[in-house]
């Protein structure tokens, strides 16, 4: 069983207890998302102003744990003044960090799949690698995820609003 | 009559486990409960001597096997006090399925454009989303029975909420608050005002002694699974008038007296609503949680759990103070043994994960009843939840997890 | 790949059971199957050690039960053949619910006044009153392919009935007549007419390599306890783009994503079509008999029921040649394990009586597929039908009790 | 384990190979019902004409086994030409034997079932007796009673025509 260490790393505590970017801001102009944990009830508000090209602003609001809240800070910390393909990218590899279980809840239990999984280079995500740990405990994934679906369901709209 | 508590914990397989270098500490009999080694004794010799398909066959085994299931509906129908429970007992996959089936059979034939259904706002999802799919179809007004600052039903507008209703659904124990709820007033008017009654038995079943007739419903909900049943099944008692009168569910095997290529005639109730091969070795192994049950006696059971959940109220006051909340109403004759937490501003997820390291079982989450979150004022909570195999040590573990969880987040 | 039917024999314990001073020969596959240790053992194994509620835990039994659950979802869809199982699979409590699913949801969703919906003559009544019922609430044209005199699906009107034609729902084997349908031409001549093809594979998974790509299907419907499983869990198989636009079925707990009192939004697919606690513990088993069934081979299994089939065929037509009639098709490729017999002019019940007294399990009746005894010309049938167990000699009891049934009622 | 014996009695082979009052009375004037076993897709239709308080004909139809046809037959003999008082006693105390078994298919087998049944007098049933042995065999209560029902069924509908 893995150890409690491993999920509340003092970066993640850190991020929970002063979270960055928090707030909305105010939309229209901004672009608002919200997304659900059904499973326990969480909700988050993703607000974003892309220009040019460029994540131009970003905050988050609405309720949480530990984890989801310093996920979507960690989140907006890192995404805040990227470009958007920069932005996508960071969601791929973010989401590719956490999906390594929930890709193989098949029939192999969570080491096996650690294993198997595609390796994620740490250093090219900075104090998101905090968020590592989760993925050894898996109904937390989600929580760790849900800013990261909005963010990318919002891009995905603007996209095809624009198109 | 006490229950022997050390004497029921040997029943349970899963009470031997270790979690996390600890013995678990299972507070999470609200969402489901565990099971008895005589109920799994019953289903594991029931498919390895008796296992067949119901109603239809005449060799020995598929006539054991009907016995056996048919009689686990007089079982099941007894348990709750039915009054011809081979007619009144349809049995389901869930509590869930039965509260669909009162919604889409009893409902769709009787509710009309406008008419009124009165819920409360503790329901759980079970209770609700059915009505309010119900009411998209047909355009039914759905009222609300309020809840008081101590987790009760605010019963002072109920005869102006009645008012037009042809359907009154509400729970007789909440998931989340512990509130038994005084069904027989609520009942009374009901039926006054010319409304049908439908109760959700399923957190009331598994924990008190339950009544039809006393409590004045027509339709009772449960599930076995959290009654020291298996899975895979839930029962729906009906008045045997209104079942009769109600038209089929599901359509299959099972539910017809004749099948043509342009119509069908359905069979009597309870068959009528069984479509398909039934849940039949949970039906066996939900007749051995009721025997187990009425062995020890569901008087015994209350008491048990009644005095374990005024010992957590005291403790968690205790030693907690104000750092802890418990949502619902103090202890006492209608507080169940729910026990819905807010530990400072600690997350609920947070909170379950710190315990999880003492071995202990709470549910964090919205239960299912995100409406009452709302009132609550919370988007979650933490939930921990006593069955007759709980004991003092349990909150104690329970207590000491929560002022770890404290020094962690504090 | 031979199957070893004396070892696979000794995993089921039922066999062990001597009915009427004689071994049991189980000959109602059909309507049940056994189940092996294995599949109870995973079961029991699940309620001593790990059961939970699933999906809304974090304490270590609530996600290794969540991650059981999950991957019986999986393999049950890689048993036939699902691109993206944890997707395309919705457990039900049967295959009748399954196709209950379907009528209710993308029925209700697709499905107009006077549109088609084409079934054939040998469907089971779980894959005609859904239609029925839907039909009398929407207002449908039901056509139905009949059955030519062999037992075989009379294709050659299939065009002109699929004209205007929405729905193909269609058995992918017989439950009466053991004949297995070539589904694929079906489906693709119901695409290139605009119509979705559900398959009936309550027969067809459980002895038949199936795989819903080669089929050519958009939905699957099948049952655990025909396969070696519990009962009381089902799965319905679906397309995921079809899935997706699906509105719910049933209401309740865990199939939404928000719920406030005058509205909800409901999950994504699969979650949105499972309301309440589902079948945990049986999808545990489900999983474990799928892996019994993949580690003999469904090819095996096919081999070992047809030459039993052949050898039934033959041994019935030289032993009791005229006095008995087997309906269905000649032993071939497209000819399953199921027997449906009848002997002289004495009635099935009377012959599955006589041949309870030599422990013969074969059932009398209409089998839940009236119209199609009407297109036999008989009300009922005795139908003896094969499994992976099954082994010559059990043939050879069936014959001698029919043969002393003729001597009874001669 | 009962015996088959107890079940195919002579009486029972008999009137199965050679019915009594097998046919259809034209209906109107008789009246005429139909009953389902939906458990096994036997049907039965009964036809009589009641006249004067006196079931003064009676004919069975329809498919069926030994049990179910015999039964008919043994039916049909009992009560034609009898009081309408005297023919709904004699469904009682016939009904009243079938059940024994029914009524306690609770929590008790059969054996158990048999002995807290009410004892019927088999020396009013005559023929009927030989019926007695079904009791033994669950399942086929429901053959036995087919066509009684569809009886008792007919006269119901007859009174309240008539009232
Ligand atoms: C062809 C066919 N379809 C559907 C069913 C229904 O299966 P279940 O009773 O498990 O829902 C059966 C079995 O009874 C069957 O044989
Ligand atoms: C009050 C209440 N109603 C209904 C349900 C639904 O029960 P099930 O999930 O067994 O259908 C539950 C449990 O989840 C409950 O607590």
């Amino acid at each position: 069983m893995p150890d409690l260490e491993d999920l509340y790393r003092e970066i993640i505590l850190d991020h929970y207890r002063s979270p960055r970017h928090r707030g909305e801001l105010e939309s229209p102009p901004a672009h608002r998302v919200e997304g659900f944990n059904p499973l326990c009830g969480d909700e988050v508000v993703v607000t974003m102003v892309v220009d040019g090209g460029t994540l131009q602003d970003i905050k988050f609001a609405g309720t949480g744990c530990s984890i989801s809240q310093s996920s979507a800070s960690l989140m907006s910390s890192a995404v805040k003044g990227k470009s958007l393909d920069d932005v996508r990218q960071l969601i791929r590899t973010f989401k590719s960090m956490m999906s390594i279980h929930e890709a193989a809840l098949g029939e192999s239990g969570p080491d096996e799949a650690l294993e198997e999984a595609a390796p994620v280079d740490v250093r090219t995500i900075g104090e998101l690698a905090a968020l590592q740990g989760v993925v050894k405990f898996p109904v937390r994934i989600k929580c760790a995820t849900l800013s990261w679906n909005a963010l990318a369901q919002g891009l995905d709209e603007l996209a095809t609003a624009a198109s | 009559m006490a229950l022997d508590v050390e004497t029921i914990r040997k029943d349970f397989p899963l009470l031997a486990r270790v979690v996390n270098g600890r013995p678990i500490v299972y507070l999470d009999s609200a969402a489901t409960s565990l099971q008895p080694r005589p109920v799994l004794a019953a289903m594991e010799q029931y498919y390895e001597t008796t296992h067949a398909n119901v109603h239809r066959g005449v060799y020995a085994t598929a006539e054991e096997a009907t016995q056996r299931y048919e009689s686990a509906r007089v079982a099941a129908g007894r348990f709750v006090g039915a009054p011809d429970p081979a007619r009144e007992i349809v049995f389901t996959k869930n509590a869930t399925e039965a509260i669909n089936l009162v919604a889409n059979s009893w409902g769709r034939a009787n509710l009309r454009r406008g008419d009124v259904v009165l819920l409360t706002q503790m329901e759980h999802h079970a209770n609700l989303v059915p009505w309010l799919m119900l009411s998209e179809q047909l355009g039914l007004e759905l009222r609300y029975l309020e809840v008081d600052g101590q987790g009760r039903l605010d019963v002072s507008a109920l005869d102006r909420k009645l008012d037009g209703a042809r359907l009154v659904a509400v729970s007789a124990m909440s998931n989340v608050l512990g509130t038994i709820n005084d069904l027989r007033p609520i009942a009374d008017a009901a039926h006054a005002a010319g409304a049908v009654v439908l109760a959700d038995g399923a957190q009331a079943v598994p924990h008190l002694p339950v009544d039809v007739r006393a409590l004045g419903v027509d339709f009772l909900a449960y599930s076995a699974h959290k009654m020291l049943g298996p899975t895979g099944i839930g029962a729906l008692w009906g008045r045997a008038d209104l079942l009769d009168a109600m038209p089929p569910f599901l359509g299959g095997g099972g539910m017809i007296l004749d099948v043509r290529l342009d119509r069908f005639l359905p069979a009597e109730s309870p068959q009528r609503f069984e479509a398909g091969t039934p849940p039949i070795a949970e039906a066996v192994g939900l007749g051995a949680a009721v025997r187990y049950l009425e062995a020890v006696g569901m008087e015994a059971v209350r008491a048990h759990e009644r005095s374990l959940t005024d010992y957590a109220l005291g403790a968690i006051a205790d030693r907690l103070g104000d750092d802890c909340t418990v949502f619902g109403p103090p202890a006492g004759d209608d507080r169940g043994g729910v026990l819905s937490l807010a530990f400072r501003d600690v997350h609920p997820h947070d909170l379950a994960q710190v315990l999880d390291q003492y071995g202990v079982c709470v549910r964090p989450g919205h239960h299912c009843a995100k409406p009452l979150m709302r009132v609550l004022g919370v988007s979650a909570t933490a939930r921990a939840s006593v069955g007759l195999y709980n004991d003092e040590r349990d909150i104690d573990v329970l207590i000491e997890g929560l002022a770890e969880a404290g020094r962690l987040f504090g």
